[in-house]
């Protein structure tokens, strides 16, 4: 068979992190929420928005870097809706969550039909050019598998580095780390437990966004109905996958995107007798596979799903 | 040390919860130096009082003042900001720890005291200033552990590093030796002094009067919300003190002679759990109408053998009978149920977290064991009638005050807790008392209580398993005692020929009179 | 039925309208309003679930045609249209009418399709076509179908590649899938889908078009497209149900080439001029009624 | 500054007049789109109170519409009751739709006395054998069902389309991935001549009333509540936790799929891949707008079914973009979110300097 040659095909690779990229935001959006130990399942529909919202602004001129920016304040307004609810007010997070993917999906929807009645094919952008480095986007193998794509591509590389230093390195990471551990832990030592979890939601829902704006801007040029494509919930797997570690996200979200890759690939082949959703399972039966081998060891933030009302024991 | 500055001012601290007042118009003033034990009954106010100070709760009347850093003038705090409080000096060691458990000792004490936005954060200046703390001060943990991995005593002393990294003048400690060993209290209580002498003020709340007496210079009794005493602690003795709590006079019940029946229950070679907690090839048999004491430092597999004797653990080695009836076949760790049939009575460790379900009704948390019982259903479908009728009951029987059997049983304190599970647990006329620390946090009277039932059970013909930490207690109640230590468990004696130093010296691991001055 | 009033016109979409070929319908009815023949009003991404809802809602709204998409609704679509005998349905369906006023219609471009697949024949210097679709559908096959056997008739060598990306809109994801054909070698593809032609225009490589003309928005990409026009069917459907004599019928053959249904354009600076020659004869023997481009629903596979 | 202070039993009349405010403040908040749309406010109202409760056609097509959510939310409702988090009722469904198929598609020929007990038996068992893998995961390995149960969903989904596209494909279909129609004598029975309103309703109300005796008159009731409250000392009392779990996961799935028996035997008759609009996770926000209460699911199961139906039809009447009946559910479900914290908590609002006052907020004792 010609699976070594997909594997030696530098394209492939390129495809793999290509694909990988908006799951990369969105994986490390929904970690620095859950390390605050707030679990976002409104990320589905802040993917929506920032896809919506970034191509919006890009398609009304406002330039491709100001169109990213529009999509994370996007996703931070309904970060920070979804944060208002079940934070201060304790809110269910499962609910809130979910009433969240449904605002930020029809508000998306509502407002570009709205804006755009009348259009039999989706207006278009001039996206992100892949990037041409000197040097590094010529080097043999290496160039085409990981030198040539967008800046968002690097950006989200560049995010996951960023969030593995806060939080480790810095004290506002051990801030976090802490308040999704044991919120009395953060205020018995005088830090507010309210302002860093709204904090860490609205931030990691900006980071979603920019999975989101991925699509819109990099991976395609326009925006579409169900863009998104259950690629959200994806990414609330992977947290899992990943123990909520950065580098480990990296990783997961690599992995899928190889598979997707793969499976493309494999498909023009055997996909005359294999039937194609045998292949599009896997990353989900393998995500559960893993999630079996790593649960007893995963240190999960303890205080995950449960509200904290200061005051109370 | 009346020279000494004050640095500590409560005045006319009033809180009310809805009608209910918690403190009525309390002043207390601390100098430096001091150490002052707060005490109280359950729900006296004391935890309320100490929240206060530390800005968890705001005070509905009154204020709290400490002495200014550089002029030592007092100087009123702002209410209700647990980060001016930490500033100002006060630190406070609360009654359920408030510690990261995945998160290191280290990232514990330096959580919050440097500016959250600074680019990195300086561990290597907060780590050796540490090492110097612990060094002046003798409380030393591996700052490198994570908090999950310590014992309790370790975890309070992370606790209280917390406060001295922070430089507190003032150190507010709440119930620190509920948990604590007699030597990890001992090893508490010395090293509150060496900081006492060096300046810090101290403020303890406890219900064990002997460690107050001993270790306080000043005592203050909380008693309904209300200050009844403030009086230095010389002169002052157990018997006055407890009458101060309570405003009437205690008797503590004692343990008469009775000769102890048939074996019971027998253990052989018993294994279970595993790690560190893991109990090893234990040797045990239960007579009726004794109470054994089982001694030991927490977390030596008391919580495994409580376990095993809950029928929550499996046996993974020897054998479990109950007359003569083998229990360890049918335990496959899910049989809580086969142990309850076969006349187990169980007082879990943890009362709130294993004692009750905080959400269903006094009266549903009465019928839990039995809910399968034909008293409390018929083809599955439940007497409600008959459930309540029951917990009416059971209430009045056993004192549990609360606003009816329909209340949530969250709503009450540790000690009527601790009596909705003595009555549904002792209710069956059981014949197997299985006690595990069954007064931890319970003040005089209530602690009274459980004795009272526990000795009663024995007196029924029962047998009694007391696994506590309180020396006082397992010497007052056993008629025999076993110290277990590193899993392991050793021969039961009998109290009279024990003393508190030999079995202070066993549960450290000094061996067993038997083959004697052999260190573990 | 007054025939100084505009005929009320309501569209059921299962997709949003910018989707291809929902798109074609939805440009045939707007012309039509703005023509004055009709009022026109539509639901978009209409659930399968609600489908049979808004049906009823417009016949009760006294809608006098309603056009949709049968497909995923057949029975019930047929069976709400003999409730309401005086609406009239045209529906876009895989089977035939049904009485009393139940008609069908279907983009059958084949013959277009045809033509761009000698295009595409005769362009290719891999010998390696792509094929991205959205699910194996006779809508679909058909044309699919089509285009092979147009490209092997003046290319015996070329070999295909055909991925199904079984979504009707997801077009990262038919981008990815036309990625993976370059790699294999394709050099020119068959963009069934949105987001194929982005795929071709990134890496160079040609792309032939179907059912909308894209060519503006891929200059220097788009070979040749088939090109689908619902203007002939709604049309005849509009004159009927307007004189009164609406019967249920087969329109799929007004999507022919004959009626103006379906057409075929290519890009004459990407494509050789004898290459565009032939495929103009055929388009002319098609017309004249002398050739006839053969229906075939079957699952096309990969040849290579 | 506001301060919660709890609010234990709450009175009747705010048990009723809240939601209801609630309800009023998202069809204000609605106004907000409905005008930038470009439409008479007041007419959108009108117009969407007669698109669910206006005819007898639009009031069964809600109450179909609501069928499916009743299902689902008291799927949610049961196993969040045992703090289960069952988030995979849209994989149950799809399971119990795809096994209602299976069985009623001719594959067993017998009369509809016993074939269509045996469709919807083997539907609710599908749902459930699915829920019964995480479950087990849960209680055997320790095993996040959440997580779980969501990538559940998109494997159901996968296999669905993969059974459409192959086996189960209706040969006359065309080669559109649609299964092949259940036999008449298993269709459930429609409840009134021309109207959607199909068996199913029946099987959902019967549902909440046993799940709401289940659960509170009955010994497995009792277990599902003292687990799910507190597990731990559940199992100290001697329940059988772990049973416990896997009849609520069992049930839960069960209800689920009966979702999808439903809507297959009772609307469609056939199976597509795009049968369910995502009932699975409005079933989450029924089951948590009816704060876990049996009936209330059914209560709020008609809410959202009314609010959606009606926007919807308002959205067409009017011309509007009909996206806009997913943002007004949308909008009405936060604000009845929201509007529960004014069942549970007595809401102050007090001057900024006693504002330090508020650090007791919700002051049940949880430990
Ligand atoms: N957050 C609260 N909300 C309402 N009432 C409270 C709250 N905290 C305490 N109380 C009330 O205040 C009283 C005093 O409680 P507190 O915790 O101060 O008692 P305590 O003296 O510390 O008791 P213990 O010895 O059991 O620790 C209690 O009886 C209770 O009724
Ligand atoms: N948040 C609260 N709301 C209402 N009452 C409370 C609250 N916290 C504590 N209480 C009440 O305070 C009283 C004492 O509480 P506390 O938990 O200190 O009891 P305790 O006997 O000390 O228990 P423990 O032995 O576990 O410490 C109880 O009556 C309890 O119901
Ligand atoms: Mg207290
Ligand atoms: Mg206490």
């Amino acid at each position: 068979m010609d699976f070594l040659d997909i594997f030696l095909n530098a394209n492939f690779w390129a495809a793999s992190l290509r694909i990988a990229t908006p799951l990369i935001f969105g994986v490390i959006g929904a970690l620095v929420c859950e390390r605050a130990g707030v679990l976002n399942l409104g990320i589905e529909g802040i993917f929506t928005a920032g896809a919506m919202a970034g191509w919006m602004a890009v398609w009304l001129g406002a330039g491709l870097w100001g169109g990213v920016a529009v999509a994370a304040l996007a996703g931070a307004f309904f970060g920070l809706i979804h944060a208002i609810l079940t934070v201060p007010l304790g809110l269910s997070q499962h609910v809130s969550g979910i009433g969240v993917t449904l605002f930020a999906t029809s508000l998306s929807y509502f407002v570009y039909r709205t804006a755009l009645p009348d259009v039999s094919s989706p207006p278009r952008i001039e996206p992100f050019k892949p990037l041409d480095i000197p040097g590094l986007s010529d080097l043999p193998f290496i160039g085409p598998a990981l030198f040539q794509q967008t800046a968002l591509t690097f950006l989200a590389l560049f995010v996951v580095a960023a969030t593995a230093f806060v939080l480790y390195r810095t004290p506002l990471g051990l801030a976090i780390r802490a308040v999704g551990d044991n919120p009395s832990a953060v205020e018995s030592q005088g830090l507010s437990v309210y302002g860093i979890r709204i904090g860490a939601v609205v931030a990691g829902s900006a980071l979603m966004a920019l999975g989101g704006a991925f699509l819109t801007m990099s991976a395609f040029d326009a925006f579409f109905f169900g863009m998104v494509n259950g690629r959200g919930w994806i990414c609330i797997a992977l947290t899992v996958f990943a123990s909520w570690r950065p580098g480990k996200a990296l990783l997961g979200a690599l992995l899928f995107g190889a598979f997707d890759a793969f499976q493309v690939r494999l498909q023009t082949d055997v996909g005359s007798f294999i039937p194609g959703q045998v292949f599009l399972m896997m990353p989900y039966i393998l995500s559960i596979a893993a999630l079996i081998l790593v649960a007893r060891k995963a240190d999960y933030p303890r205080a995950l799903l449960v509200p904290y009302f200061r005051g109370q024991r | 040390m009346p020279s000494a500055p004050t640095v500590l001012q409560l005045d006319q601290i009033t809180k009310r919860f809805g009608s209910f007042t918690a403190n009525d118009a309390v002043s207390l003033s601390l100098k430096k130096g001091e150490i002052l034990a707060l005490l109280g009954e359950n729900g006296a106010g004391k935890t309320t009082l100490m929240n206060i100070l530390f800005g968890h709760y705001v005070a509905d009347e009154g204020t709290v003042s400490v002495a200014d850093r550089s002029s030592g003038a007092l100087t009123e705090l702002p209410p209700g900001q647990p980060h001016a409080a930490l500033e100002a000096g006060v630190g406070m060691v609360h009654q359920h720890f408030t510690l990261a458990e995945n998160l290191s000792a280290l990232d514990n004490i330096l959580l919050g005291t440097e500016p959250l936005f600074s680019a990195r954060s300086a561990r290597a200046k907060g780590r050796a200033r540490l090492v110097d703390l612990m060094q002046r001060s003798g409380l030393t943990v591996d700052l490198d552990a994570r908090i999950s991995t310590l014992s309790v005593g370790e975890k309070q002393r992370v606790e209280i590093l917390k406060a001295l990294y922070r430089d507190a003048r003032v150190l507010v400690l709440d119930e620190p030796t509920a948990v604590l060993t007699p030597q990890e209290s001992d090893t508490l209580f010395e090293t509150l002094k060496t900081l006492a002498a060096e300046g810090l003020a101290i403020i303890f709340i406890s219900h064990k009067l002997d460690e107050v007496i001993a270790s306080s210079d000043r005592i203050a009794v909380l008693r309904l919300g209300k200050l009844v005493a403030d009086q230095p602690t010389a002169g002052s003795t157990k018997l006055q003190l407890a009458e101060l709590m309570v405003g009437q006079t205690v008797t503590l019940s004692s343990r008469p002679e009775q000769a102890a029946g048939r074996v019971l229950l027998t253990l052989q070679g018993a294994s279970a759990g595993d790690g560190r907690a893991a109990i090893h090839d234990i040797d045990l048999a239960l007579n009726s109408g004794e109470i054994l004491g089982i001694a030991g430092v927490s977390g030596n597999g008391q919580a495994t053998l409580a376990r095993l004797l809950s029928g929550l653990e499996p046996l993974r080695k020897g054998s479990l009978t109950l007359e003569e009836r083998d229990l360890g076949r049918t335990l496959h760790g899910q049989s809580a149920r086969t142990m309850i049939e076969a006349g187990f009575a169980r007082i879990p460790e943890d009362r709130h977290k294993d004692g009750i379900v905080g959400a269903m009704s006094i009266a549903e948390n009465l019928a839990i064991e039995t809910i399968r019982a034909p008293q409390n259903q018929r083809f599955g479908f439940l007497k409600f009638g008959a459930i309540a009728e029951r917990a009416r009951a059971a209430i009045k029987a056993y004192d549990i005050r609360c606003q009816g059997e329909r209340a949530a049983a969250r709503l009450l304190s540790g000690g009527n807790i601790q009596k909705i599970v003595l009555a549904r647990t002792l209710e069956a006329n059981p014949k197997v008392v299985l006690a595990a620390q069954p007064s931890r946090g319970l003040d005089v009277g209530a602690t009274a209580d459980v004795h009272r039932r526990l000795l009663d059970a024995r007196a029924r013909g029962a047998g009694v398993i007391l696994i506590s930490e309180d020396l006082d207690e397992l010497m007052r109640l056993s008629d025999r005692i076993a110290v277990i230590h590193r899993g392991r468990l050793g021969p039961a004696e009998a109290t009279e020929t024990l003393d508190r130093s030999t079995l202070g010296l066993r549960m450290a691991g000094h061996d067993h009179a038997a083959d004697a001055g052999e260190a573990a | 039925f007054a025939k100084d009033k505009p005929l009320k016109v309501a569209a059921i979409y299962t997709v949003p309208v910018e989707q291809q070929w929902v798109s074609r319908i939805h440009k045939a009815l707007t012309a039509a309003q703005e023509r004055g023949d009709v009022t026109y009003v539509y639901s978009e991404n209409t659930a399968n679930t609600d489908y049979e809802r808004v049906m009823r809602e417009y016949a009760e709204q006294g809608m006098d045609l309603v056009v949709g998409e049968a497909f995923a609704v057949e029975r019930a679509a047929r069976k709400v249209a003999a409730e309401y005998p005086d609406t009239a349905f045209l529906m876009g369906s895989s089977f035939g009418p049904s009485k009393p006023n139940f008609s069908v219609f279907d983009n059958f471009i084949h013959e277009p399709s045809y033509l761009t697949g000698m295009i595409a024949g005769a362009t290719t210097k891999s010998n390696v076509i792509g094929m991205v679709g959205g699910y194996a559908i006779p809508e679909v096959n058909r044309l699919m179908n089509a285009f092979m056997e147009g490209a092997l008739s003046v290319n015996p060598d070329v070999k295909f590649l055909v991925t199904f990306i079984n979504s009707w809109y997801d077009p990262p994801k038919a981008k990815e899938s036309a990625f993976a054909m370059i790699d294999k070698g394709a050099d020119v593809l068959y963009a069934e889908r949105f987001g194929v032609s982005d795929a071709a225009k990134e890496k160079g490589v040609l792309a032939i078009g179907n059912v909308i003309d894209t060519s503006a928005d891929y200059p220097g990409t788009i070979l040749a497209s088939s090109l689908w026009h619902m203007e002939p069917t709604i049309d005849k459907a509009i004159e009927a149900v307007a004189g009164d004599s609406f019967e249920p019928a087969d329109y799929g053959s007004y999507s022919y080439m004959t009626y103006g249904g379906g057409s075929f354009v290519a890009d004459e600076s990407l494509v050789a001029p004898e290459a565009l020659a032939a495929a103009k004869a055929k388009e002319q023997e098609i017309l004249d009624g002398l050739f006839r481009v053969n229906v075939n629903d079957g699952e096309p596979k990969s040849t290579m | 500054m506001i301060r919660f202070e709890p609010r234990e039993p709450a009175s009747l009349p705010r048990l009723i007049l809240i939601p209801v405010a609630a309800a009023l403040i998202a069809l204000l908040l609605a106004a907000l789109p409905i005008s930038a749309a470009g439409v008479n406010v007041l007419e959108a109202y009108g117009l969407m109170g007669k698109g669910a409760f206006g005819s007898l056609f639009s009031f069964t097509e809600m109450l179909t519409r609501a069928t499916p959510l009743i299902l689902t939310g008291l799927a949610a409702a049961l196993a969040f009751r045992a703090k289960l988090w069952n988030i995979g009722a849209e994989g149950q469904l799809y399971a119990g739709a795809l096994a209602a198929v299976a069985v009623g598609t001719g594959w067993i020929d017998a009369p509809g006395v016993i074939l269509l007990p045996l469709v919807v038996f083997a539907g609710a068992l599908a749902g459930g054998a699915v829920m019964l893998g995480p479950t087990l995961l849960k209680t055997r390995l320790g095993v996040d069902e959440v997580v779980t149960t969501l990538l559940l969903n998109f494997v159901i989904l996968l296999f669905v389309q993969m059974m459409l596209e192959g086996p189960m494909q209706d040969p006359m279909g065309m080669g559109w991935p649609q299964s092949e129609p259940i036999l008449d004598q298993a269709i459930l029975p429609k409840l009134m001549d021309r109207m959607r309103i199909h068996g199913g309703l029946i099987i959902a109300l019967a549902a909440a009333l046993a799940i709401h005796i289940l659960l509170k008159r009955t010994v497995w009731g009792f277990e599902i509540r003292a687990v799910g409250e507190n597990a731990s000392a559940a199992a100290h009392a001697g329940l059988p936790v772990r049973a416990t779990f896997i009849r609520v996961g069992l049930l839960s799935g069960a209800l689920a799929g009966l979702a999808g028996v439903g809507e297959v035997a009772g609307l469609k008759g056939y199976l597509t891949a795009d049968l369910s609009p995502g009932f699975g996770y409005s079933g989450i926000v029924v089951a948590m707008l009816a704060g876990l209460n049996p009936i209330g699911v059914v209560v709020a199961a008609l809410f959202i079914a009314s609010i959606f139906v009606g926007a919807d039809s308002m959205s067409r009447a009017t011309g509007v973009s009909n996206y806009l009946a997913d943002l007004i559910v949308a909008m009405a479900l936060i604000s009845v979110l929201v509007s529960g914290l004014f069942l549970r908590f007595r809401i102050k609002f007090i001057r900024p300097h006693a504002a330090a006052a508020s650090t007791q907020a919700a002051s049940q004792e949880t430990k």
